[in-house]
């Protein structure tokens, strides 16, 4: 029991992702914790990809996972750009004001 | 081998890179001249991608057959046209920047970059370049309200989307050892039966890109993504992007996973069913032409899934003319919106397209092709997209979707129609007069669509050498 | 190539398209604009009606062959291809069609006013889409003309049109295409399972009949709205009101036709059993459509929505001539919808004659018109009869016909048909007195002037084609006596093959 | 010759109605009186060389239709019968153009009213002629035709509008039944060609169509087309409001011709309904109810030419019930007489109605007989003949008809015996009524009125001499041929008798009375009518109010109008009314818009699900994920 | 044994700390908890082996990006008195489908399996001895993945092209730059004042819109705590969160 396999990885990963996906539909605060949540998400997904790494003793995954880590990084700074644009024109980040497009 | 295989991004990249240079450095506004630029840059791609040799580069990362290639004409047409309808549009927007050109043309790389992906690293890398690209240029507009929202919608949704991919990337790698398509295609087929983790996998892959391609249910973000971004911003939206997504899906789908045909069918079956009804039914409603344009951009892929749905090499080849055409046409119809502007102000509402048929005569008779086609009506192009990828319904006996597209596809002549009723039937102010680009833009693809029918030949045979590059 | 010598029905077809396409060059002030489009459209009309001649005369009436046929390779590896051909059945629909487009562009000289230069592109191009349809012999070329013919109807309709004209203009549009979609799916199926689109081999497809059934409900669905029949008729009074006058003749005079046509191009000869098992349903809803809209006819206000549901009713006798499946009775269908296309059309271009003087087609606002049109008169009176189907009009030769054949198929199917005879008479002889006879009841009715020199030439070929169809119609059975003789002869080949098995 | 007595009175009409404007009123109508005078010459000359000279011909002119075995011309059949009806027609028809030249001297549209009466002889010469039922047909629908023209000549009148439409739409009813016929016809001969018909009898009378013999039901069908051409009770109700139009109309078409093409029909057919035995005696019971039952209205009736229509009804149930027992000569002969006589009455009808001013109600009318002595006198001679007084021509063909149908069998001849005989004694009895009503007593028109009674011009009275004639010596001159000992050589083949049928022998056998009994009961109602009108004016208002029910039945014509307004036109315009405001507004066309307010509808809930927040989105993404998912893990949809 | 126990610990407080970031009213504690998240994270790599990606994710993430997220949730100045308390409306459905898809992934995963030949289709066997982690992995990223690695570097441009265009005000008129004359020549006239809290942001360029009025407080929520959770005008609370960037 003691000894940690693929099984325990995977299933922090798994816990991990669906609280990053609670974060991103059940939350009323802001856009930022969306976009945290999306880090979480990201998190989970390399937790896996390390997890197979080693499973499998192959590489791939944690290239993978370098490459997911460099774009996230790119991520946020587009998604963290986008927002201060939309606080400067709406002057909220709430996330139930970013509704004026609808229908 | 690799980097001559590779000279279309590359080149592409190059121009890019030398742009961006000469856009900065001098002190006026160089944005027509990066502009000029990159449209020559695309120009040159795809006359590479023409030149292309056919081969694997980089260990299987980068393929490049008549698939692609017949794939990267499109998405570098669909670019190129796009850039073009944007010049203007953003001179008069006050939106001149010389870095929207440097973002088409890197989401461009991007796309070819998916269209050429072997390799889940490669796909992620290639759609996470196109999809930053475009989260800029949706929220473009950064002063207006809409266009912020867009892209901050686009973005969240979109990135939630990546996470989704990548979280099914990671179980199909566990599940199978490998990236590589060919190499995951080799690990099912050795597999008994569909193994749990691999086909879960595969559901998060293809949720993510039927998020790409908007089919529903992850087309939320489309409707308020087109309404909000700036007009060629959407027409590119619906244009090349989606062409990319779904030349991925496609060899997503047809590719490593073709063995797992009759697990993948259900869930396309159901998005395409999805999107034809949405897109047919939330369009009647709108009054907005860029929205409406959302929906009906829906319910086509709708339409060209229903010939992936199929899965016989008839219904891939439906498929592929079915974006193609969809392509041409859409850009059309978006070259319409892109000129109305009245009195210097850019319009966006159905009504204001009122009385177009008397102010400018070529403009509605263009829209009213672009409309018609996208409804279905011989003898345009659009009719020849449906009329393939239902044959391929009809012929696999997928009657359920058959039905369906058709009465669909008859709900949504209404919406279509209505534009022209707008135009021909109402009466109104005559719009500003349309710059040339336009013009070039308008008289070409309706062209294209309304003599679509004289010359289906080249077409069907690109797309026959496409489809048996891909299942071969 | 052909009887010919060129390519005559490519050439027929895609001429009033290069009409259309140098009116769309057409610069300059606007009058100036108006009546270079309409000369234009008439020379491209008449050319064509010119060169449509040549069928008249080139037409081998001995073979039941598509003649006059045009091969060439379209999409091949689709199996499709670019057929054109007439055979006896559809040879004097490509008639009318170029018969009646200059007619109907001779009537719109003065009734339209605004954006002549479109209307007249509009027309030329519904003609090219009305003459493919009926010559083509590729089912896709067929379907892309059926369709096709949409577009400019609905332009035509929503544009030059009367107050409702949207609400008529879509239900046309989505009526029709709804209908024209779900038969797209059986052009589909039957593709799939020839290999080829190109018709007479379709003939030679032995078809499940349980797969009959479904094809034959899906074309059924198209050519049901277009002919129309009972109960998805309703489109047709609304666009027939709201259409302007020329668009009512052509749509009365070609389009309904498409319908009756499908069902002879596709049902019959493809479905024999099919056919047979649902002739019952087609008489039962034909004899409604016969006495129902005929007595609905008797209730209208509207002249051209009374002379809407006769042809509702007209066509309806068509459907039972065609599913009779004897040679009277599909004989007497095919004349029965030239007589209609012409009898209908010129009823339409009556009602435009007083509309252009009065602008209202309000039965109850006339009344006395003999007294001041008595040319007008006496034209109407002609029409008036040859709708009733009065023997020695065209009307009667078709009706006859159908009567006959009807019986065979079914007494009791003759007598619905028949019936019509009686409420034919009641709401046109009614339309008729209201209309033309009575006293002048308004004052400006008092000043109507009798039918222009224009008005008199458009309407003295369709006089003298009512006449002759209806004294010599000879001239005209004996293009498809042939042809409905090689359809019936197959009809019943294929209904004895399957009994020869099951004995 | 034979081709010229059809298409002369056609060109007629052609010269005056195309051209009528062009060469002015005079010269319209005398083309067409030319044009009639020519076709009578030609008529009557065929009339001597076929019927006399025994030379049957038919002209064919050209192929008509020939569909899958269908096949007809158009060509003139010149048998006896054709011939007669020719040399009746167009010598009628010209008297009648000739009378019209005067009584319609005042009219505003001469050539109009001259082509239309050309078109109709025309047509009915087409009609008589016919070699097949399609031909017949043509000729059958094309006088219906011109007698709408004719009957709604005075289109401004609301009236006349009415009754033409009626008259067209009533005699459709009899139409739709000669079409079917016809049809069946085609199936059971293979033809519709007189001459193939008459040959397939023999092998037709096994054939059963539906359980009953086939010449049956055909000879049924028939037999109700020609009901509503002649006016056979049921379909009889147009003919009274015929009399609408101008009077040489109701002299041409309601007495002499058009009315009497059911007969003719009947007559032609005579090979098949021979061999159709329920049906003669069907026909008998309709026509000896019509005989009847036309008099007994004719009785009360206060307009001069309903009087003389309803008196023509009467006369054709006559000449039916003579067919039903199938002596079709004596119908055909009755035919002839009447043709004349009937003619003549309408005429001088015309005449009194000319010269009082256009009054038309015998209530209005009296005292007048010394001021248009000429017309007055062909008057008695018209009702003399009618009322069957021996020796005018009435006398020979009615009692001829009646002894026939004593000497019929079964019930219905007795039937129709006792119904000729009663109609013999009320038709007698009206004519007489009318005569004294109109000319004798005190005059009860006003002075006006009165003081412009004049005799009518000679262009008017000429071709009432020339129909007296007829109405004096035709019975008497052609009984033997037409129903006498001459009559096998004279019909030459062309009114057939089948071999069990005696009829024509045992007309001459009857027991004595019964020849003389017509003219009993004829001057019986003579000699009524003249004690009730002309000497005890006081009785017909008592008689009426003893029986008041029975007079306003009478009045109204045994409420036959009524009947129809109620049982067919108003639920009709009813029934029109709802299937029009709820049949296709609202259900047929409520479905196609329903569906698309239910599209709407959807489309904006649809909609509503857009709601705008990413949050939503998100949910509606993950929504669709762990749907997917569930399907593979759970097998749903597999 | 040790190895486990650390695992669980790492694991449970990354849990913990991933629960905070969704849950935490404030942003900025978020972002802390996020931090804390990424350590642990880092450590569960560290036990996996995979000791670069540990780094990385230290230096990179924790170093650049989570600290970005720290300035930006200060920087845009958040009123956090308004922000809203809970989950969204539709939070039961919601949660049930987090369980049913947790509970799906759980499933898969315990009866996760390789597929027969993973190990021959490997591409990038880990080496056996003899290399370090580091290492190998830049032995792939500069030879087989250069593509890629270019590819990233594109992005990387990208995001820095899209930063700038979006956010980089260029010239605003009303931006305030040096100018050393004026700065010399400036009298008694120019002098600080205090500027209230969030007033000043109008002459970043930060133009705030009166916010939309908040939904009206259901009837159940007592009344002081509507008060405190969306005063309006509540400034102490202001201060206590917002001031933090003055």
């Amino acid at each position: 029991m003691l000894t940690i396999g693929l099984g325990h990885y995977l299933t922090v990963s798994a816990i991990l992702f669906v609280l990053g996906i609670f974060g991103i539909f059940m939350n009323r605060k802001n856009v930022i914790v969306i976009l945290m949540s999306l880090e979480l998400i990201l998190l989970s997904v390399n937790l896996n990809m390390v997890a197979f790494s080693s499973a499998l003793q192959d590489l791939t995954g944690q290239i993978f996972a370098l490459f997911v880590l460099t774009v996230a990084a790119a991520e946020a700074a587009i998604g963290l750009a986008i927002l201060v644009i939309y606080f400067r024109n709406r002057g909220s980040i709430e996330v139930e004001d970013v509704s004026t497009l609808k229908g | 081998m690799n980097w001559t295989l590779i000279l279309p991004e590359l080149a592409l990249a190059l121009v890019g890179l030398v742009a961006m240079v000469a856009g900065v450095l001098p002190k006026r506004d160089t944005t027509f001249g990066v502009s000029m630029g990159v449209l020559g840059g695309l120009l040159l791609a795809g006359v590479l991608v023409l030149a292309q040799p056919e081969g694997n580069a980089f260990g299987g990362q980068y393929v490049a057959d008549a698939f692609t290639r017949f794939m990267k004409l499109l998405v570098v047409a669909g670019a190129a046209l796009g850039l073009l309808l944007a010049i203007d549009w953003n001179a008069k927007e006050g939106l001149s920047k010389f870095e929207f050109p440097l973002l088409v043309l890197f989401s461009t790389i991007g796309m070819m970059i998916m269209v050429s992906a072997n390799d889940l690293i490669a796909l992620y890398m290639g759609l996470e370049l196109l999809s930053l690209s475009l989260y800029v240029i949706a929220a473009f507009n950064r002063d207006s309200e809409r266009s912020s929202e867009a892209g901050l919608k686009y973005f969240v949704l979109g990135a939630l989307a990546s996470g989704l991919l990548l979280y099914g990337s990671s179980l199909i790698y566990g599940f199978s050892g490998t990236t590589n398509f060919d190499r995951i295609a080799d690990a099912i087929s050795s597999a008994e039966g569909a193994p749990f983790g691999l086909v879960v996998g595969l559901v998060f892959v293809l949720a993510a890109l039927a998020f790409k391609v908007s089919a529903v249910p992850f087309h939320m973000w489309t409707p308020d993504v087109y309404e909000g971004a700036p007009t060629p911003v959407t027409a590119f939206f619906a244009s090349a992007p989606k062409v990319a997504a779904i030349a991925l899906l496609v060899r997503v789908a047809a590719g490593p996973f073709g063995d797992l045909v009759a697990q993948w069918q259900q869930v396309i079956v159901l998005c395409s069913l999805g999107s034809m009804i949405l897109g047919a039914l939330a369009a009647i409603g709108q009054k907005n032409i860029k929205r409406l344009m959302a929906y009906s951009s829906i319910g086509h892929v709708g339409y060209a899934l229903m010939g992936l749905a199929v899965g016989s090499e008839l219904g891939v080849r439906g498929l592929l003319l079915y974006m193609a055409i969809y392509l041409f046409t859409n850009v059309g119809a978006f070259a319409v919106l892109i000129a109305m502007r009245r009195k210097g102000r850019a319009l966006e509402g159905i009504d204001d397209l009122a009385g177009l048929g008397k102010t400018d005569p070529a403009m509605a008779l263009a829209m009213t092709l672009f409309m018609l086609s996208m409804a279905g009506i011989p003898p345009l192009a659009g009719f020849f997209g449906k009329l393939y990828v239902f044959l391929a319904a009809v012929q696999g006996g997928f009657w359920t979707l058959a039905v369906v597209g058709v009465l669909s596809s008859a709900v949504s002549a209404y919406y279509y129609l209505r534009v022209i009723k707008v135009m021909f039937f109402d009466s109104g102010e005559a719009l500003d007069p349309r710059p040339a680009s336009l013009s070039m833009v308008l008289a070409g693809t309706g062209l294209f669509t309304t003599f679509f029918f004289l010359f289906p030949a080249p077409f069907l045979a690109a797309a026959q050498a496409a489809v048996a590059a891909l299942l071969g | 190539m052909n009887a010919a010598g060129f390519p005559l029905l490519s050439l027929l077809t895609f001429l009033p398209l290069l009409g259309a396409g140098i009116l769309l060059f057409v610069r300059g002030e606007e009058q100036a604009v108006a009546a270079n489009a309409r000369w234009t459209a008439l020379w491209t009309s008449l050319i064509t009606f010119g060169l449509s001649l040549i069928l008249w005369f080139q037409f081998d009436k001995t073979t039941a062959d598509f003649q006059f046929v045009e091969r060439l390779d379209w999409m091949p590896e689709f199996g499709l291809g670019y057929h054109m051909g007439v055979d006896g059945i559809s040879v004097l629909f490509v008639l009318l069609s170029t018969a009646l487009t200059p007619l109907c562009i001779l009537s719109s000289w003065e009734a339209i006013q605004s954006r002549v230069r479109e209307y007249m592109i509009a027309f030329l191009v519904l003609e090219t889409m009305m003459i493919g349809m009926f010559s083509s012999l590729d089912m896709v070329m067929f379907y892309i003309f059926f369709e096709g013919v949409l577009i400019p109807m609905f332009l035509i309709i929503g544009v030059w049109g009367g107050a409702r004209r949207v609400y008529a203009a879509y239900k046309l549009f989505l009526y029709t295409l709804l209908g024209s979609l779900l038969m797209l799916l059986a052009l589909l199926a039957l593709w799939y399972a020839a290999g080829t689109t190109y018709i007479p081999a379709l003939f030679e497809l032995r078809i499940a009949p349980h797969v009959q059934v479904w094809l034959f409900l899906a074309f059924f669905a198209s050519f049901a709205v277009k002919v129309p029949m009972w109960p998805v008729h309703t489109w047709l009074p609304d666009a027939h009101v709201e259409a302007p006058t020329a668009g009512s003749v052509i749509l009365a005079g070609v389009l309904l036709k498409m319908g009756a046509y499908g069902f002879l191009r596709f049902s019959l000869p493809l479905l024999p059993q099919a056919v047979e098992w649902f002739a019952p349903l087609i008489f039962a809803l034909s004899v409604i459509a016969v006495v129902y809209t005929s007595l609905v006819a008797l209730a209208q206000e509207d002249m051209k929505k009374l002379i809407a549901y006769s042809s509702v009713a007209h066509m309806g006798i068509v459907t039972i001539g065609i599913f009779t499946m004897n040679h009277q009775g599909i004989s007497g269908a095919i004349f029965q919808m030239l007589s209609h296309g012409v009898v209908s059309g010129a009823l339409f271009l009556c009602v435009g004659v007083l509309y252009d003087r009065v602008h209202s087609r309000e039965i109850l606002r006339y009344g006395g018109v003999a007294k001041i049109m008595p040319v007008y008169a006496a034209v109407f009176m002609l029409f008036t009869m040859g709708s009733v189907a009065l023997p020695g009009t065209a009307g009667f030769p078709g009706e006859f016909l159908v009567i006959v054949g009807a019986w065979h198929a079914n007494p009791w199917v003759a007598f619905g048909a028949a019936l019509g005879m009686i409420l034919g008479a009641a709401y046109m002889l009614w339309l008729y007195r209201r209309v033309i006879f009575s006293r002048i009841t308004r004052d400006d009715l008092r000043v109507l002037l009798d039918l222009s020199p224009r008005e008199v030439v458009t309407f003295a070929p369709l006089i003298v084609l009512t006449l002759w169809m209806g004294l010599y119609p000879s001239s005209f059975f004996s293009f498809f006596e042939v042809s409905v003789a090689a359809l019936v002869t197959r009809h019943e080949a294929a209904m004895a093959l399957p009994r020869l098995a099951g004995m | 010759m034979f081709v010229g007595a059809v298409f002369l009175p056609l060109l007629g009409s052609i010269i005056a109605g195309l051209f009528g404007r062009l060469i002015g009123d005079r010269a319209a109508q005398w083309a067409t009186v030319i044009c009639m005078a020519l076709a009578a010459f030609c008529g009557l000359s065929s009339f001597a060389q076929v019927a006399w000279g025994h030379a049957p011909a038919t002209v064919e002119i050209v192929t008509w239709l020939d569909v899958g075995g269908l096949q007809f011309s158009w060509a003139l059949r010149y048998d006896t019968l054709s011939v007669v009806m020719v040399g009746m027609v167009t010598l009628a028809s010209t008297m009648i153009h000739l009378y019209s030249v005067g009584y319609m001297s005042h009219d505003a549209t001469i050539p109009r009213f001259f082509s239309y009466l050309s078109l109709f002889t025309f047509m009915m010469l087409m009609l008589v002629t016919a070699d097949n039922l399609v031909q017949l047909f043509f000729g059958w629908e094309g006088i219906g035709l011109a007698s709408y023209l004719l009957i709604g000549y005075w289109y401004e009148k609301e009236s006349a509008n009415r009754a033409a439409m009626k008259a067209f739409i009533v005699n459709r009813v009899g139409d739709l039944f000669f079409m079917l016929g016809m049809a069946l016809t085609f199936w059971t001969f293979g033809s519709v060609e007189f001459g193939t018909i008459f040959q397939g009898i023999e092998a037709a009378q096994q054939v059963t169509f539906a359980g009953y013999p086939v010449l049956e039901v055909i000879a049924l069908l028939l037999f109700l087309g020609a009901m509503g051409k002649s006016a056979q009770i049921g379909l009889h109700t147009w003919l009274p409001d015929a009399m609408e139009g101008p009077t040489p109309v109701s002299a041409l078409i309601h007495a002499a011709t058009l009315v009497t093409a059911g007969v003719f029909l009947m007559a032609r057919m005579s090979p098949v309904i021979e061999y159709a035995p329920n049906v003669l005696g069907f026909i008998t019971v309709i026509g000896a109810t019509t005989a009847l039952f036309a008099a007994s209205v004719g009785m009360v009736q206060n307009d001069i030419k309903r009087v003389i229509a309803y008196s023509t009804c009467s006369q054709l149930g006559y000449m039916f019930f003579a067919i039903g027992v199938g002596a079709y000569q004596a119908a055909v002969f009755h035919l002839f007489t009447h043709a004349f006589f009937k003619a003549l009455l309408f005429l001088s009808a015309g005449s009194v109605i000319h010269a009082m001013s256009d009054e038309q109600d015998i209530r209005k009318m009296g005292g007048i007989w010394k001021k248009i002595p000429i017309t007055y006198a062909m008057f008695w001679i018209g009702s003399l003949a009618l009322a069957g007084v021996p020796y005018f021509a009435g006398y020979y063909s009615k009692d001829f008809v009646l002894e026939a149908a004593f000497a019929g069998h079964g019930w219905t001849a007795k039937y129709a015996f006792i119904c000729g005989i009663l109609a013999a004694f009320l038709t007698a009895f009206y004519s007489w009524r009318l005569i004294i009503m109109t000319f004798h007593g005190k005059p009860r028109a006003d002075h006006h009125t009165m003081e412009h009674v004049h005799e009518s011009p000679a262009v008017m009275l000429i071709p009432l001499f020339v129909l007296a004639l007829g109405a004096l010596f035709t019975g008497a001159y052609f009984a033997e041929d037409f129903v006498g000992h001459h009559w096998q050589a004279f019909w030459n083949g062309s009114i057939v008798n089948a071999p069990h049928n005696h009829i024509m022998h045992d007309a001459h056998e009857v027991p004595g009375w019964v020849p003389v009994a017509p003219t009993i009961v004829g001057v019986l109602g003579i000699a009524l009518a003249y004690l009730c009108y002309m000497f005890v004016p006081s009785i017909p208002g008592k008689v009426a109010a003893a029986v008041p029910g029975l007079y306003r039945f009478l009045l109204n014509k045994w409420y036959f109008d009524e009947l129809y307004d109620r049982i067919f036109v108003q639920p009709a315009r009813r029934l029109a009314q709802v299937l029009w405001k709820t049949g296709d507004v609202k259900i047929i066309d409520g479905m196609p818009n329903g569906a698309a307010r239910l599209t709407v509808q959807a489309s904006g809930r649809m909609v509503r699900l857009q709601s705008g927040r990413v949050a939503n989105y998100a949910f509606a993404m993950i929504i669709g994920l762990v749907l997917f998912v569930s399907i593979f893990l759970f097998g749903v949809g597999r | 044994m040790i190895a486990a126990l650390a695992f669980y610990v790492f694991a449970a407080i990354l849990i913990a700390s991933a629960v905070m970031v969704v849950t935490s009213r404030n942003p900025v504690h978020s972002v802390l908890f996020l931090i804390l998240a990424f350590f642990n994270a880092s450590a569960l790599f560290l036990l996996a082996g995979a000791e670069f990606l540990a780094m990385i994710l230290v230096i990179v993430y924790v170093g650049a990006v989570a600290v970005l997220f720290l300035f930006i949730v200060m920087m845009l100045d958040i009123d956090f008195s308004r922000l809203r308390e809970g989950f969204q409306r539709y939070a039961p459905i919601g949660a049930v489908i987090g369980a049913i898809l947790f509970l799906e992934l759980l499933f898969v995963f315990g009866s996760w399996q390789f597929a027969p030949e993973a190990n021959s289709l490997r591409m990038n066997a880990a080496p056996e001895t003899g290399i370090s982690n580091t290492a190998a992995l830049g032995q792939l990223i500069y030879t087989d993945y250069i593509f890629l690695f270019q590819v990233a570097g594109l992005i990387l441009l990208v995001a820095m092209i899209g930063a700038i265009v979006l956010t980089l005000r260029d010239k605003p008129a009303n931006s305030r730059r040096q100018d050393i004359a004026v700065q010399v020549a400036r009298g008694e006239a120019v002098t600080l004042t205090a500027v209230p809290p969030r007033k000043g942001l109008a002459e970043l360029g930060i133009v705030r819109r009166p916010l939309p009025a908040p939904p009206k407080p259901k009837a159940i929520h007592g009344h002081g705590h509507d008060d405190h959770g969306h005063g309006h005008d509540n400034h102490g609370h202001d201060d206590k969160h917002g001031g933090g960037h003055h």
